[in-house]
């Protein structure tokens, strides 16, 4: 029996035993996929969830400092809440709109969206909406960022009359924004038509998303990390990315609102917020329920929003609304 | 015919002109890394003296014994010069042929189009003075020329590769290619990428092969009739230019609601596969009808069957070319972002894996999981800043870029050293 | 071992002169007949060379013995040609099994790009496999394992067939030490040796050789020449030759063809001294051709 | 008697068209069903292939090379038939407006390829206009000028400028390139069609060097030859003798490289600016735009309902482009061959 010979039938009993192979399909997998603003928190909560530290590493799971009194591994501990075993997080980057489709398909357990159902569905009945259902994780704020040669020109502080005007195209030089003393064109950055961030903007900003005359955007970006560049690369842009974007090369402007007040984007009253949503379908299921828990908990919301990622936190009240709003522990 | 110094002076001025050329594209791509690190004065200076040296180039060459210039070529001579020095003297503050029309798109239009013609004005006025030239002047010109066309391409590829390796060697260290990426603990690695890639590639391989090879073999050896060569070659020739967003799409709505509704590698390798297969067929088919008659009617002669004959003569004397191609098709469809896109990959996934620990130690769960590749990495670390900084999506371009290389080399290696050493 | 085999199939083994029979036989490559009406015998073990100027169609009436036309795309065969008594292009016939027993020598020296060794063990093991799948059922099955190059059957047998054979085309003592050498690396007149002791390992009743001295120089075609007349003992051969010396030293009996047609077949002495026909004195004397 | 055994147990036609109906119908079933049952079906034909190639191997090994020879035109008509299913709805409302009308908006729900189909011919005439002439005379050079070695060197150079991925030379354009034109042509935005143009210029010049090489070098050298017998210089003998023989290969490879162009996927998409708009005035290749597969590539993760279907819609138009430029491009080449052969 030469070589080729063994190798073919060697071949041949692997696709018998490939037939038998118990683990063809391993379901214990928890699948979350949607917007890359949310992402970064889901990033960090897997990323925690997998190395599972030990409570002996109280660098990374300082269970008693929140007051938890257990001595079992992170993921054990949360997964245990609900009587389970440890599973497998399965997270995809894409955006809202396709997390919020791929939940209600049951492709995925839990769909990310930075903008609420509603707002992404807006033709679609109540009875239809409800079967989604919402979790409230942290904010966001949407900043508004300008490239850093406009912003060391002077064009710190913007009216909302004139971002309006900017992004409708009836402003198209620097020179036109009260503050600045800076003769270039405005190049305006949107967000791909469709995506939570711009509906987001687009409801913030003219309180529906159904905009048609957005004329002055020159050019349109798919996410946050691309506007970032764009302004960083640029001198003369404006965009609205996440507050998690913000860097010195592309510093935040201070906004005067409606009311007549100027607001910062640390501000409290900063009117471009935005709740990071993480959707699960026709209730919440122990498995989704222990994930969601352990981001909602004081240690998550400190962890995940607060420290590694720039987002705010939620409330003390609203903390413990969404809490409640979660299967109980076992 | 010309004398000896003449000549001399001939080839000096092309020496020198050649070296203008490098510098100048030298000097642009220094610009395009570093705009503003060359004041716009020395560009004019320069482009000046660039200019100069086409048109004094041009004049010798036409300074032969027995050649008397019509006096039209003398003033396009002239009147080139002239453009150049008016471009860059009363313009000399927005680099190289670009006055600044202030904001005006068809200014800025023109200017582009002002820029070319200088250039085809002086190429077209070079040509016309060498057509009444000795012809070996013409053929000189000409065979330098195209010299420089085939230049530009590969200092495109110098410059981009090696770019690519300084930016990208900073980042590469044996733990950035060997781990996976972990926030908790601050580590950033392309293991997975890497690992998700190779999947693919072997995927794909695996599945496009033997089809390929195979259809060229009944191609070369069975199909009598040459109408099912063409419609085969057409077919492939069109699945080969189909683009590859129009495959990821396919796979979109084909391939993912059909195995499991999300991402998974086998989708992105079947996909690859039917980017792989036309290459393939091409390549296999070109090293099947390579293979000299002889071998054929001598095996056949024999009283081999046909199949035998493909199976001990045909194919093992063409398995280095067809190997060649293949390995060529991999490189190619391994740095290919926009089929997988959709279909295969997500961010920062563990690495597939194959084998367990017990019983019967292999599970292909992986194959119906998405995977992470190193093209998808790097766009998604340029998308959305998912996987690291900057720096990374650098070092995981010099990865990618090793890799597609090494198919290319490893190819063409293959290719030289069997040329030589086989025997007909 | 295998003529054994292939006498107790009943393929070889009839008691006339003849070996090969060939009456009115046309061949046409579309439009253009190639061979017009010929009827020849060739008697065993004796060499037949055929002679005639180029294109006059003496390849093709080669090849139309092993069926090697059917090859050529638009070649079309009338008539009858029998070997042994069969009829070669009768519905059926097993075409690898008439070629095993009807070898082929080429104009140009075609071994395969492998040993020396494995290049005469390729006849027999093809043999070998189409033997086995033609049984079918559970010895293909175990053929599977058997019919790689290195296979247990091989063994001394195949040691000795193949030894035989290079002895039998005067190659061994020039390749004994290097059988398992790439056998392109041999000289042209080795590789052409080669090529016939491959031939002869299939154990032929015929050999056909299209002019297969012409790409070689002066003293490997003498060597060639010699082997012929060597085997002419054991086999019957049909040489094709452009050159009439060649036929008239190693011949026992000569063919002229002329535009596809046979114009004298006798004994070489005869047709070289006193030719029936005018044209074949004419040709033979380099008056026309 | 010898002819009994000789005989062949079963008509290897027969065999050739039931192995290839049976692959059919497994492939069929397999991918536009997809059931359960199917895997059975397939285990059976696996049967059936082992059991064919104990028995009659010959005619197993032909059937199972012609299965082999139809992958292509299967997966082919596959992608047409499914593309052509759903890119069809978007294409029936009011095809005209679909292809020409102006304007994109995903919250409005009305799509037109306008725009893209006119970013796409600008786009790719740019990349043309430096890849065309680039190409051709990379290609003579290194057909006819070229000493052997560096010939050796020179073409896999040029196949591995075709070898780097194109989100390579998207990410390397971007931070290259984009800003640089910028500032060197004083524009307000960083996505115009201008940059991706040059980066597709030098990813399609390989594909119109090779293939216009081997137009070149597929003219005969006697043809060359019996100039040059009459006292010319290489250059007239090229110009003059194998320049024209083999202009219709050159077409061809143009035709084959803007196909490759306009199918670029990658490095457009990270270099273009995405605006869904006709730019004013229409030639201004300095205005932030989009082309029909950057239009695909980033959207496609955002669409829904309607924009899949005018997405879609999208692809169908960009395949069967493509698909006519390299069946154009197929039939030239296939004429100059047939030309050579009886010439």
């Amino acid at each position: 029996m030469n070589i080729n010979k063994l190798a073919g039938f060697s071949l041949g009993l692997l696709m018998v035993l490939l037939l038998f192979s118990p683990s063809l399909f391993a379901q214990n997998v928890l699948r979350i996929d949607g917007s890359s603003t949310v992402f970064p928190v889901i990033e960090y909560a897997t990323s925690y969830w997998k190395n599972n530290p030990p409570i002996t590493y109280s660098e990374f799971w300082p269970a008693e400092e929140y007051g938890i009194d257990t001595d079992k591994n992170l993921a054990d501990y949360w997964a245990g809440l609900y009587g389970l075993d440890k599973f497998r997080v399965q997270k995809n980057l894409s955006h809202s709109g396709q997390g919020l489709r791929k939940v209600a398909k049951g492709n995925v357990d839990i769909g990310i969206s930075s903008t609420a159902v509603r707002f992404e569905y807006p033709g679609k009945l109540e009875k239809e909406l409800n079967k989604y259902t919402p979790h409230i994780i942290g904010y966001d704020r949407q900043a508004f960022s300008v490239s850093k040669e406009v912003y060391e020109a002077g064009c710190a502080v913007l009216t909302k009359e004139e971002i309006v005007g900017i992004f409708k195209g009836t402003i198209t030089n620097w020179k036109g924004v009260n503050s600045c003393n800076y003769d270039r064109e405005i190049q305006a950055v949107g967000r791909t038509v469709g995506s939570g961030t711009e509906t987001m903007f687009r409801v913030n900003l003219f309180g529906s998303a159904e905009v048609s005359d957005l004329n002055g955007v020159d050019v349109r970006q798919g996410q946050n990390q691309m506007v970032k560049r764009t302004l960083v690369s640029s001198n003369n842009a404006i965009g609205y990315p996440g507050v998690e974007f913000i860097t010195d090369e592309n510093p935040a402007v201070e906004v005067t609102w409606d009311d007549g007040a100027t607001y910062s984007v640390e501000d409290e009253g900063w009117p471009l917020g935005r709740p990071l949503y993480m959707y699960t379908w026709q209730g919440t299921s122990k498995k989704e329920a222990a994930f969601l828990r352990m981001i909602l908990s004081d240690f998550g919301q400190d962890v995940f929003v607060e420290q590694n990622t720039d987002y705010y936190t939620l409330s003390d009240s609203e903390q413990a609304y969404q809490l409640d709003n979660l299967p109980e522990v076992e | 015919m010309i004398s000896a110094r003449e000549k001399a002076i001939r080839y000096i001025m092309i020496v020198l002109w050649l070296v203008l050329a490098v510098v100048s594209l030298l000097i642009s791509g220094w610009l395009v890394v570093e705009p503003g690190a060359i004041s716009s004065e020395a560009i004019s200076a320069f482009g000046g003296i660039l200019l100069a040296g086409v048109g004094i180039t041009i004049i010798v060459f036409n300074l032969g014994d027995n050649y008397q210039p019509p006096i039209s070529h003398f003033l396009i001579s002239i009147l080139l010069l002239l453009l150049g020095g008016v471009v860059f003297l009363f313009f000399p503050d927005q680099g190289v042929a670009l006055p600044n029309l202030e904001g005006d798109i068809t200014a800025k239009l023109a200017n582009l189009l002002l820029f070319l013609l200088v250039g085809f004005a002086g190429i077209w006025a070079g040509l016309l003075f060498f057509r009444e030239n000795p012809a070996q002047n013409r053929e000189l010109a000409v065979k330098y020329f195209t010299w420089l066309s085939v230049l530009i391409p590969l200092g495109v590829l110098v410059f981009f590769v090696s770019y690519t390796i300084i930016e990208g060697s900073s980042v590469i260290n044996w733990q950035f290619i060997s781990s996976s990426t972990n926030l908790m603990m601050g580590k950033v690695g392309i293991f997975p990428a890497i690992m998700g890639t190779f999947s693919l590639i072997i995927g794909a391989t695996v599945l496009a092969v033997p089809l390929g090879v195979g259809a060229a073999v009944f191609l070369t050896e069975y199909a009598k009739r040459t109408w099912i060569r063409q419609a085969v070659g057409v077919t492939a020739d069109c699945l080969w230019s189909t683009p590859s967003i129009v495959f990821g799409l396919f796979g979109y709505v084909f391939l993912v609601p059909r195995i499991t509704g999300h991402s998974t590698l086998l989708a992105g390798q079947i996909i690859l596969a039917a980017m792989l297969l036309p290459l393939t067929i091409a390549t296999s088919t070109e090293a099947l009808s390579s293979v000299p008659d002889e071998f054929r009617s001598g095996s056949l002669a024999l009283g081999a069957s046909r199949w035998w004959t493909i199976r001990k003569v045909i194919l093992p004397s063409s398995v280095p070319s067809i190997i060649t191609g293949i390995l060529l098709g991999i490189g190619r469809i391994a740095g290919e972002t926009a089929p997988i896109m959709l279909i295969a990959v997500a961010s920062n996934t563990s690495a597939p894996s194959f084998l367990t620990s017990s019983f019967p130690y292999f599970q292909l769960g992986s194959l119906f999981r998405e995977v992470d590749a190193l093209p998808y990495r790097m766009y998604s670390i340029y998308k959305a800043g998912v996987g690291g900084s900057i720096d990374e999506a650098w070092g995981t371009a010099l990865v990618l870029i090793v890799l597609v290389l090494m198919f290319y080399g490893l190819g063409i290696t293959v290719r030289s050293y069997y040329r030589r050493r086989r025997g007909w | 071992m295998f003529n054994d085999q292939g006498n107790k199939e009943g393929i070889l083994d009839l008691p006339n002169q003849t070996a090969v029979e060939i009456r009115n036989l046309d061949v046409y490559y579309g439009e253009e007949n190639a061979i017009e009406d010929v009827s020849l015998d060739i008697l065993r073990k004796k060499v037949t060379a055929l002679i005639g100027p180029s294109g006059c169609g003496k390849s093709t009436l080669l090849r139309s013995i092993n069926r090697m036309n059917d090859l050529i795309d638009g070649a079309k065969v009338e008539g009858i040609v029998k070997v042994d008594g069969n009829n070669v292009y009768s519905k059926g016939l097993q075409v690898s099994r008439l070629r095993q027993k009807v070898g082929q020598v080429f104009q140009k020296p075609n071994p395969f790009p492998k040993s020396v060794y494995d290049n005469v063990a390729f006849g027999p093991r093809a043999y070998k496999h189409h033997l086995r799948k033609e049984k079918g059922g559970l010895s293909s099955l175990t053929s599977f394992f058997e019919s790689g190059e290195k296979s247990p059957i091989d063994g001394r047998h195949m040691d000795k067939v193949v030894k035989d054979s290079l002895e039998q085309a005067a190659l061994l003592d020039e390749v004994e030490d290097k059988l398992h050498k790439s056998a392109m690396d041999l000289s042209g007149g080795q590789q052409q040796r080669l090529c016939i002791a491959r031939c002869l390992a299939t154990k032929p009743e015929i050999i056909l050789m299209d002019e297969p001295t012409s790409s070689l120089d002066p003293i490997s075609a003498g060597r060639i020449e010699d082997l012929i007349e060597d085997l002419s003992t054991d086999y019957t051969v049909l040489i094709v030759t452009h050159n009439m010396q060649q036929a008239a030293r190693i011949s026992d009996k000569t063919a002229l063809l002329w535009l596809g047609e046979l114009v004298e077949m006798s004994e070489t002495e005869e047709l070289f001294e006193n030719p029936e026909k005018e044209l074949t004195e004419k040709y033979i004397t380099g008056r026309v051709g | 008697m010898i002819n009994d055994q000789l005989k062949e147990k079963i008509s290897p036609r027969f065999l050739l068209a039931s192995v290839v109906f049976i692959s059919f119908s497994v492939l069929f079933t397999f991918f536009v069903l997809f059931q359960t049952f199917n895997v059975y079906l397939f285990l059976l034909v696996v049967a059936g292939v082992v059991i064919g190639w104990i028995f009659y191997e010959d005619s197993t090994a032909k059937a199972l090379l012609f299965a082999a020879s139809t992958s292509a035109g299967t997966i082919l008509i596959l992608i047409a038939s499914f593309l052509f299913i759903r890119g069809l709805p978007a294409f029936q409302e009011d095809p005209i407006f679909f292809i020409i009308g102006s304007e994109w908006d995903v919250y409005g729900e009305v799509y037109s390829l306008g725009p893209m189909i006119w970013g796409s011919i600008i786009v790719t005439l740019g990349a043309t206009a430096l890849a065309a002439p680039l190409g051709v005379s990379s290609a003579i050079f290194i057909g006819k000028f070229a000493p052997k070695w560096l010939r050796g060197i020179l073409k896999p150079a040029i196949e591995l400028l075709a070898g780097i991925p194109s989100v390579v030379y998207g990410f390397l354009g971007f931070v290259l390139l984009n800003r640089a034109i910028m500032d060197y042509f004083d524009i307000s935005n960083l996505g115009q069609y201008f940059a991706p143009s040059i980066i597709l210029g030098f990813m399609a010049l390989p594909t119109i060097a090779s293939v216009a090489e081997d137009a070149i070098d597929a003219v005969p050298t006697h043809l060359e030859k019996g100039a040059l017998a009459l006292g010319v210089t290489k250059w007239q003998a090229i110009k003059e003798v194998t320049l024209p023989s083999a202009s219709s290969g050159i077409t061809a490879a143009l035709i084959l490289g803007i196909g490759r162009a306009m199918g670029e996927t990658m490095a457009v998409t990270m270099m273009i600016g995405h605006k869904t708009a006709f730019p004013s005035p229409l030639y201004d290749i300095f205005e932030p735009g989009e082309t029909l597969t950057s239009l695909i590539a980033s959207q496609i993760g955002e669409a829904s309902g309607q924009s899949i279907d005018a997405l879609m819609g999208a692809g169908l138009l960009l395949f069967f482009v493509v698909l006519a430029l390299s069946v154009t491009s197929r039939l030239i080449q296939s004429r100059l061959q047939r030309r050579f052969r009886q010439g």
